[in-house]
């Protein structure tokens, strides 16, 4: 069992991180709330990246003259990381962009709850 | 140095916009100023260090940009135009843009594929050596890029 | 230089232009009209040279940064990728044609950042097409996204509103997308396209590779508007300006049902495609059922968009030669009437300052050409002869009734006589209703949201009625408008050069 | 037991994400979430991704820091649910 | 309609805990991605880095290596979104010649 807890609780964690950022962006009502959830799953998303490149007992993936190359098991695996590079950066950008809109729905209607937003625009 | 308060040396377009008024307090003015060159430099450390250690293109633009927007912060937008105006940042992007793809067209035309460091026109390095400048120059693409776009975006989201 | 490069070239010449207008276009804006118009002209022609050379010599697979392809990422222009980079550069080469007039009617003063933007969107759009790797995919996905969720945020009061909604909807897509490419990554070690159908068939029943099929399909079909995640479609292509419309409808969902056809010659797993081709169904259905009861013009083209994408979805999905055709087909055929269409809606707001279908009385009267347009790009939508549009339903029909599938074969029919009568609800009102003056105060009535670019002030019931007499569009965007018209009887005429084409790109079934 | 430390973490991070979702003043929201992107910060560290940390310490911590209480302060400051 | 969206929540919960039990441990040397060799045959990219990053780029930092030179294109992809986000955001919001 302490095993199986040892070896899976952090995609466990992360399923249910993803999880409550899908409940932020479906449930909750006030925009901002949802981009908050929106963040949350990515950053999540970028986690699960980064534990499937984690290896017991390597040192981070900078060249060491002491470890030489011969032994890849002395590294992490540096792929996933460049990859989530990128993906940080998508992430802040989307949310940048997600505030933008934000403040242009405020600007037009003077609110940021989302059925009042659906009521304002029923009568036009 | 003039005599007269800092907040009636700030244009007009500042006003009545919230956040853009600076404060008036000499300790903030004088703490952001005098830290954010340090910062500044540290950015230009990791960013020229990031062959070596944590770091590269991307952090250090970041911390280029917290530099700028510290003294947004601080200073409001207007007197900070004088770092870094709010009217050539994009463009600015777009250059940094054109750095990183014109180093792909230009080995693209001596020959190899697109971003193939290779085939840069500089004979007297070692292939090796010629991928570590490669990465050097797209990166100050990179840089210039995000720098610049980060406080962009400062700018357009207070309306300025 | 240019025939080693083809695969990268498309995708650079558009990234130049885009970085390119800012710089140029901050003196005059005319500059940075021409830099969007001759850079997507360049792509047009390199995509075409590309076409044909493929069609000779076979795929080209391409290494970025010469290292092969495990290592490295590899772009692959195959006779499939190549078809679809040429429709999308010439549409957008007919959009920047007709954004010159429009561009300058609807958002003045954001003409530079919006060719700007249109350029990256295609930098997007034709690098999720090239790519032949999970994660670069997936970057460009974002890049198109995102430049998608700038330029449908702007247009009436409501459009953030909806901008925000998609890009909720697409950041989670997106995400989906990731945590299904991270699953495939940690089973089967590899990130390149060609090399996971190698690797795959060992670990085919392991649970996560199931889970990240289906989370990967479910992100593709949210980002085609399919029928159960369709609502941010109609939304944001009402609300938008018609130029970005105009831009985005035809082909911005084209790409992901692309996508689409290359992971499902990758691995199968008979129980989602079958549960997706029924999706396909209801979605054809569904769009054109709500299609009919829209009043709004726009709205009404959004749905018929969702329909049409169902049948694209089928036609992939069914997975006969002839159903294959008939899908890339009837891409080719979307792509063209849906620019058609958007573009004269926008036309139509310009100038008649309504989009509701039962206030255009008179429409053909006041537009004679745009009506003409109109009426072959309706006709194309229902599938009557001399158009592609009847080419490809008879393909998907032929495909439908070779895999015996009648369920499909009775859901194109019945989707096909309802595009009927909403062809007939719009002819019937706007050809039909003789124009006379006491319908001049029905034309005259703004109906539904005011746009924040048009001027209402001066509708003043008389100088309407004598604009109204001859008042089409400006050549600059009727040209466009009439040469994809003709372009859609040319291609109807002689549909099989291109089925010969497309035939090439046919995978084994 | 270097993984119960980051067990722990993990589970400030679940509290932090569940605090910036249910609080009702936006400005607390931010700043949880701001702690929420710091301790990915620090995990990403303890597995060993130094350059993903540095990003996420500095963009998603700072930047996006100062991006939503702009956003905020321009905007309205309280939240319904 | 908020009942619905919970269950739908749950669901979803479930399937993915009930996915990622299947995949390789946390810290699993014998996963796929660690491997040098693919069961079928071709080169694992990660090992590869790991092996040739430093005598092909003089580069200590392979994460550097990868996103700069092995990777590339899909820097540029992330230094055009930048530019995308910039660009979009000048668009949405920007005032300056707009008339009241």
């Amino acid at each position: 069992m302490l095993e199986f807890i040892q070896d899976y609780y952090a995609f466990i964690f992360l399923a249910l991180l993803f999880t409550i950022g899908l409940y932020g962006m479906m449930v909750k009502q006030n925009l901002v709330k949802k981009a908050l959830g929106m963040a949350i799953v990515q950053a999540t998303v970028i986690m699960f990246w980064i534990v499937s490149a984690y290896k017991d007992g390597a040192g981070i993936p900078i060249f060491d003259k002491r470890y030489g190359v011969e032994n890849p098991e002395m590294y992490i695996n540096p792929l996933p990381h460049a990859m989530m590079l990128t993906a940080v950066v998508v992430a802040i950008i989307t949310f940048g962009l997600s505030l933008a809109l934000i403040i242009a729905i405020y600007r037009e209607y003077n609110t940021l709850h989302e059925p009042e937003l659906l009521d304002q625009m029923k009568d036009i | 140095m003039s005599d007269k308060p800092l907040t009636e040396k700030i244009p007009r377009y500042c006003k009545g916009t919230g956040m853009m008024a600076p404060t008036d307090s000499p300790i903030v003015h004088i703490a952001c100023r005098g830290i954010s060159p340090f910062i500044f430099l540290i950015g230009l450390y990791v960013f020229f260090h990031g062959h070596y250690s944590p770091g590269g293109g991307f952090q250090g633009g970041v911390l280029m940009a917290a530099t700028i927007l510290l003294l947004r912060l601080s200073l409001g937008t207007g007197l900070s135009q004088v770092v870094m105006p709010a009217s050539i940042t994009l463009r600015l992007s777009a250059v940094g843009v054109l750095i990183f793809a014109g180093t792909g067209v230009i080995t693209m035309i001596f020959g190899g594929d697109f971003l193939d460091y290779h085939f840069l026109p500089l004979p007297w390095l070692d292939p090796a050596y010629l991928r570590y400048y490669g990465i050097l120059l797209i990166e100050v693409g990179v840089v210039l890029t995000v720098m610049t776009t980060l406080i962009a975006i400062y700018d357009d989201l207070l309306g300025y | 230089m240019i025939t080693q490069n083809i695969p990268i070239l498309v995708p650079v010449i558009y990234l130049i232009a885009a970085a390119a207008v800012p710089l140029l276009g901050y003196k005059r804006t005319l500059f940075a009209f021409c830099t969007a118009l001759f850079g997507s002209a360049a792509a047009f022609c390199v995509g075409i040279i590309g076409l044909i050379s493929v069609i000779t010599n076979g795929p080209i697979s391409y290494h970025i940064s010469g290292w092969m392809p495990p290592i490295g990422i590899e772009l692959v222009l195959d006779p499939l990728s190549a078809f679809i980079i040429v429709v999308i550069s010439g549409s957008t080469l007919m959009v920047m044609m007709y954004s010159m007039n429009s561009l300058a009617q609807e958002i003045p003063d954001k003409i530079v950042p919006f060719y700007s933007l249109s350029m990256l969107f295609l930098f997007g759009l034709s690098g999720m097409t090239v790519t032949g790797d999970l994660f670069n995919f997936f970057v460009f996905l974002e890049i198109s996204a995102v430049a998608g969720y700038g330029l449908l945020a702007i247009g009436d009061r409501r459009a953030p509103f909806f901008a925000f909604r998609y890009l909720t909807l697409g950041t989670a897509a997106a995400a989906f997308y990731l945590l299904g490419v991270a699953f495939i990554f940690m089973s089967t070690g590899t990130l390149n396209i060609a090399d996971i159908a190698q690797v795959l068939p060992e670990v085919k029943d392991h649970p996560p590779v199931i889970i990240a099929l289906i989370l990967i399909i479910l992100s593709i079909s949210i980002k085609m508007g399919l029928f159960p995640v369709h609502q941010w479609l109609p939304d944001t292509y009402t609300s938008a300006s018609s130029t970005a419309t105009a831009l985005i409808a035809p082909i911005g969902t084209k790409v992901a049902a692309y996508f689409l056809i290359r992971i499902f010659t990758l691995y199968e797993y008979p129980p989602i495609i079958d549960i997706l081709s029924i999706v396909a169904a209801a979605s054809i259905i569904a769009g054109s059922l709500l299609a009919i009861v829209q009043p709004n013009l726009k709205r009404m083209l959004a749905y018929s968009s969702v329909a049409n994408i169902g049948y694209i979805m089928l036609g992939i999905t069914l997975a006969t030669p002839m159903a294959y055709i008939g899908a890339l087909l009837h891409i080719l055929n979307h792509t063209m009437m849906k620019f058609v269409l958007f573009a004269s809606a926008g036309g139509i707001m310009n100038n008649m300052k309504t989009l509701d279908i039962t206030k255009l009385i008179g429409f053909p009267t006041v537009m004679p050409l745009t009506a003409v347009a109109f009426l072959i790009a309706l006709f194309s939508m229902v599938g009557i002869p001399p158009t592609v549009g009847f080419f490809s339903k008879i393909y998907l029909l032929l495909g439908a009734i070779e895999a015996q599938e009648w369920f499909y074969v009775a859901a194109i029919v019945l989707s096909s006589l309802l595009a009927l009568v909403y062809l007939f609800r719009f002819i019937s009102i706007a050809f039909f209703r003789p124009y006379n003056k006491s319908d001049d105060k029905k034309i005259v009535q703004v109906d539904g949201p005011p746009l924040p670019y048009t001027d209402l002030s001066e509708n003043n019931t008389n100088k309407h009625f004598e604009a109204m007499k001859k008042n089409d569009m400006s050549p600059s965007m009727l040209f466009p408008v009439l040469l994809v018209a003709v372009g859609i009887l040319i291609f109807g005429i002689f549909n099989g050069y291109i089925v010969s084409i497309i035939s090439k790109s046919m995978p084994v079934f | 037991m270097h993984w119960l430390i980051e067990f722990i973490l993990f589970f400030i991070l679940v509290v932090t994400a569940l605090t910036a979702l249910n609080v009702r003043n936006l400005l607390a929201a931010v700043v949880a979430m701001n702690v929420f992107s710091f301790m990915a910060a620090i995990i990403m560290v303890s597995l060993g991704a130094v350059d993903v940390a540095f990003v996420e310490a500095v963009a998603g911590a700072g930047v996006i820091g100062v991006y939503s209480v702009v956003a905020i302060r321009l905007t309205s400051r309280k939240s319904q649910d | 309609m908020k009942t619905l969206q919970y269950f739908l929540l749950l669901a979803f919960l479930g399937i993915l805990v009930g996915t990622v039990i299947h995949l390789p441990p946390r810290g699993d040397i014998d996963s796929p991605v660690h491997q040098t060799v693919n069961p079928a045959g071709t080169l694992v990219a990660g090992t590869y880095y790991i092996q040739h990053a430093y005598k092909d780029t003089k580069t200590p930092n392979m994460v550097v290596a990868v996103l700069a030179d092995y990777r590339a294109y899909d820097t540029l992809g992330e230094v055009v979104i930048v530019f995308v986000g910039g660009i979009a955001c000048f668009f949405i919001l920007n005032l300056r010649r707009r008339k009241p």
